[in-house]
């Protein structure tokens, strides 16, 4: 199994969930955050002193799926974050090893837990 | 001493007016929050920028000649003093510039979350000083339209403290705006669903509405004239009585026609419908009894949650804080209640009235948004406004500190 | 001429009566506010409504019948007309409404996050139309207590703007449902311990402390029920400087103690404190100097204090705002406080008034809970209480976008 | 007769005191939201502890002796009774109460987010019983100063509402502490660049300055000092009129004047320019026409934007809410600009008036705050401040269930 | 060292802090999360319109903890969360294998700085 | 490639992204979460009862890099962190092995994607 975490535009939160449902990915966990990478933060103004507010706030995914499904799943994910030809602050996507998943309603374990 | 009995009565009647316009000045802060507390927090500051600036814009520009046209009085009130007949002059200018700056807080709701501030700030400029007084001239100000024909005198029009002359015609200008601004983005889907938006702090929207209820006492008790008589002190107590009867009544027949249909009791229908209780009696708080004023507030405020509903999902007029329905369709179901306790009043006059002042409004704010988006642009950006007004065009965040969704 | 001099006082009268009617009326904007921040986030869109909806349906039920039974004036208000003696009689009832629902405000602040919403709408209804009245009636109203005892006549009773009439009688009523409803969920472990439930806005607390601060001019100055004569405008007078100088006390004293008990400056204990000051003054801000005010609020302060922390960690009896506390308690403080400055009233008096408030008002709510709890339910289950009333009674969130903990 | 209409005189001039006074009492809730909006959340419940419990000082000490020393009236207004003789007494303490509440909030914004709760009361205390009476005492109270010069028959110094005495007089004592103070932990970095550190609630800033604008109607219109007569109430209208005025020109200067500098509409400067609007006015709201008025309030809403840059970026003084730019700056400028409108009063004079309130405020509150320094510490610790003072001074915080960043 | 990274219903996070207090973890880091799975979301209501919230409140645990630790950490979460026979939305237990831990004040690393 | 957690002092997160800015780190996600450990939590008041808080604001930052950076990335950290000598609540390091990392913009995968 793989853990797979996303971070992506906000804005985009809604069709990257639609998208992995008809997929059949049936549990995400989302979190807000705070994003640093290439893109560039935003300047504010205060009582006529501007700054730099270097985070962006983004909205990190993670979603728990079977060793079959990455490929699919990282396509999903990329078929709808990059809509017009991909832009800075896109998102990146990181898998990693999941040794074990338990759901602790039935305390089934392995891929039928996902 | 006779002499010193004219200037107490001067003395009350000026004193009165001070203390309703400082209600009726008070609405501003109501208006604020309540369209502050119905946007997403990412559209917060501006819409408080709006309210603070359009506030400051039709006092200021209702002073240069807005006042003039509508009464007279000189450019720059040149033509005022502190001296009046039976009551300060100054005190009636101060107590007839809060009513236009409320017509204009209308206008700020409605628009909200995609209009650019400065053409905002150019169409308040230019509603307070032409738009606003020409009708009101028409209506209060007594003079015939265009010469042709007179509300007052040819059709009896009655409209005592500003149902259809604040309210509706705020909504009219509002709707003209929102007809060529367009929706809020992603507000409908391609099957034209609404999408509901919600506002990000109901506290702030309830405390405006309480505001306004406030306020609002001294928008129709103010609208007597007079206080230092038996006569005017009783018909200053049945307004007061009967607005806050009618208020009652709004947010009754609001929350039980929510709990009935929605089966929730809707916080921001029990809201609009307390505005609408209030709109409903504006135009006649003077005749009806307390019973009666409740039931006419009821029948607004079950006006006002059909029409939100109707306005946003079937002819998809996007308006986020319910301002088109609460001071227009209600506004104009204020005129029409007239003749039901007023004989003076009939409803075709009120509906001829109604007209002009919708004909006028709506035509002339159509004109201006239309110029003003050929001019400066009206709309911002869709990037902007996925951003929030907030940071392109004050620069800075409402709520800094929290975390939103 | 004369007749002019009747007419201006009249006048003058009737305006005061406004006014101060006005200030009432905002109280229940503080209230709002007040309940809206000492609650949890989840429960603040209710409150909201409930608090918007009592005042709808105290100032409607008290037009239909209570006013009538209270002092005159016909069902629906018919024998009520602009026209009055020495004010009008819209005036006063405008004036009375407010009285009222500042009672039943008193109730919806203790029995939060838990209550069902329309269960809590029935019991606004008849406590507005009979429980309350009824009591009005034997003290303001001067009739005899079912015809046994004249609280006035025979014991001398005084309270001047309602410490016990209106805020006792409200905690009476508070009080009475708690019981029935018992503690929220979570708020008591198995072993009795008391866990502290934030609220979740202390700004907004504080601008209804403010609020109510302000209101209460108009609650105690209004009482004076006269203006214009030298006699009653400095009544009205030292009554507003009363009033002030005990809240500052009630703050001060609260601080003081919080600061020496708790190691800290709690601000919940501060706007506690202010409050109590008020109710403390409330029975007779009359006659104190403004020394002695200060004191009978200081004095209001210390008792809110202790009375919060017995009621919540010995008694058990859980009061989301503490207003068993700041509106009965201290309500019976300021009712014995007045024959301290008044030679009129008697320790006695004071005591029989208080207890016939209490019992009638006690036990008559308790019955209507009890039925209300038989009949539709009082208490929402144990989901819908995790959850947030706010979900389940109005369907949505006080602050949507704001994550919370 | 005769009698009646003296009767009526006085009872119209002590109701219209009570009402002034009411609105004036109201601006402690516009401090108090004002400030709580423009600190950080962590500071918010110690800001709002620190304006209830400074209003209830100011209150209580000013009862204990300011008053006295300011007007007579005896210590712990033992003097006074409701009676006064065009007026009640008791309103008069009531209306000048509420003025030495407002000077002290000045300074309480000034101070915020990191000066020991404690210490700040025993200032207020102290400034409230003798430092603000004095400088009262030799300009509305008409004594010498140390029996030197009188500001008022010598130099003919004009101030009208108090633009010096209590503005700029709480300017002073606030620069003072800020002096001793410091700025916040982070506000400048090692190459002295000022960090902006964000507001974290601007819906209730926008309200407190809602709050202010409203409550300065009674701040200037109270200072007429009467109302039943053709000729007070005239000068009350002119006042509403033109304070009204003065606040929108503000506004709208420092909003022009932030797009043009900033290219965005700072909506923390429209704020400023609204309450420097208000204390431009202040000084001399009685003689300038409309226009002129909003000129007057047009230049102080340019001054402050420039001010509070300066102030921040240049100088270094770290002033969280701006109020030593809003009182003390644009407070000059008010007294500076009486001249032009009113042909009584001389630069010189206004010069020397500013000066003698300046010296003698700035002075005394230096000593205090380095007394204070000395005896309780003045400071919170470093650690301390990082957590917050809400913590560390209330042990609570102001919003407990909304992540912070 | 594993990573043991929880997804649990807000209400529980105080009885799953004081069972894993108990059977000796010494540090927890908890997140707010919104969760989307098995268990569907709420309706809303606003101004008259119905919708569907999807994304659940959920609180998210990661406990770093020894090879040895896990089998008893997840034992006591499922206690704690499965109280009334296990109910949809009850949460879903991830286990990933941690290569080092490095306490800041200290720099140990290794299973002492867990 | 591996996939750095850090749990550090809210206070502590500019001076760590700078020191990471300078060593070549392009990227960071910050997270607010709640931390448990072996500092205690401090007590606040509300109307007169005292109560502890247990779980203190801190923040989690996820850094994805590459298998040398492992190292200079730890001691940056710590030099960043730890500023007095070492205070409890400095905060905790885990690393974890990264399988993937894509950059959804360009379709980039592997180390250049980090
Ligand atoms: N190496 C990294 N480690 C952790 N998070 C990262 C890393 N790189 C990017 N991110 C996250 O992804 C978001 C998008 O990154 P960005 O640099 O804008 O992507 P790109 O360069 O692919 O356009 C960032 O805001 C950050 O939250
Ligand atoms: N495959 C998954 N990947 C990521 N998070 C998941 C996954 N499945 C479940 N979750 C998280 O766990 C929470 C509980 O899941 P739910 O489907 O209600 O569990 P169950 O089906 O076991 O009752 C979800 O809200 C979601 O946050
Ligand atoms: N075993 C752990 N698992 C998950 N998070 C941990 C663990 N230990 C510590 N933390 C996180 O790191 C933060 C700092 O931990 P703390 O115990 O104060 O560190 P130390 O003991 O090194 O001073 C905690 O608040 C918690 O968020």
């Amino acid at each position: 199994m793989k853990m797979v975490t996303v971070i992506i535009q906000p804005k985009r939160l809604d069709s990257v969930r639609e998208g992995l449902s008809e997929i059949g990915v049936t549990g995400i966990t989302a979190t807000e955050v705070k994003g640093f990478g290439r893109q560039k933060g935003h300047t504010e103004l205060y009582r006529g002193a501007e700054f730099v507010v270097e985070f962006l706030p983004k909205v990190k995914l993670e979603i728990a799926i079977t060793d079959e499904q990455v490929e699919r799943v990282i396509e999903t994910i990329i078929a709808c974050c990059k809509v017009n030809g991909g832009a800075i602050g896109d998102g990146k996507i990181f898998v990693s090893s999941l040794e074990q998943v338990t759901r602790i309603r039935t305390g089934e374990t392995g891929p039928e837990a996902v | 001493m006779e002499n010193q009995i004219l200037e107490l009565q001067y003395a009350l009647d000026t004193f009165y007016f001070l203390v309703m316009g400082a209600l009726v000045m008070w609405m501003a802060a109501g208006f604020s929050m309540l369209e502050a507390g119905l946007v997403r927090s990412k559209n917060t500051a501006e819409i408080l920028t709006k309210n603070i600036g359009l506030f400051a814009i039709a006092c200021t520009m209702y002073m240069v000649y807005g006042y003039d046209l509508m009464y007279g009085g000189g450019l720059l009130l040149d033509g005022i003093s502190g001296e009046g007949e039976t009551y300060s002059n100054a005190a009636d200018f101060y107590f007839q510039v809060v009513f236009v700056a409320t017509a204009m807080s209308i206008v700020s709701g409605a628009v909200a979350e995609r209009m650019k501030l400065f053409s905002f700030f150019v169409f308040a400029a230019i509603f307070t000083t032409i738009i606003y007084p020409m009708e009101g001239l028409w209506t209060w100000g007594g003079a015939s339209v265009f010469g042709i024909y007179s509300l007052g005198d040819d059709f009896g029009f009655l409209d005592f403290a500003g149902s259809g002359i604040v309210h509706m015609a705020g909504a009219a200008a509002a709707l003209a705006g929102v007809l060529i601004l367009g929706p809020r983005k992603g507000k409908y889907d391609k099957d034209g669903n609404s999408k509901p938006m919600l506002g990000a702090n109901l506290p702030l929207a309830t405390l405006g509405t309480f505001i306004l209820w406030m306020g609002w006492f001294g928008f129709n008790g103010g609208s007597v004239l007079a206080m230092a008589s038996k006569e005017s002190a009783d018909a200053v107590a049945m307004v007061f009585l009967n607005t806050n009867a009618a208020a009652a009544g709004g947010v009754i027949a609001a929350l039980l026609l929510a709990k009935a249909w929605f089966g929730k009791a809707d916080l921001t229908m029990a809201l609009n419908g307390a505005l609408a209780g209030l709109v409903a009696i504006t135009a006649g708080p003077d005749t009806p009894s307390a019973l009666v004023a409740t039931l006419i507030g009821a029948v607004g405020g079950l006006i006002v949650v059909f029409s939100i509903v109707i306005l946003d999902r079937k002819l998809r007029i996007d308006d986020p804080v319910g301002a088109i329905s609460v001071h227009g369709v209600v506004g104009l179901w204020g005129l029409l209640a007239v003749p039901l306790t007023n004989s003076s009043a009939s409803f075709v006059g009120q509906l001829v009235g109604a007209g002009t002042i919708f004909v006028w409004v709506f035509g002339t704010s159509l004109l201006l948004w239309l110029g003003l988006k050929a001019a400066m642009g009206i709309r911002v950006s869709e990037e902007e406004e996925e951003d929030g007004v907030d940071l392109t065009e004050c620069g800075l965040e409402a709520y800094p500190e929290f975390v939103t969704k």
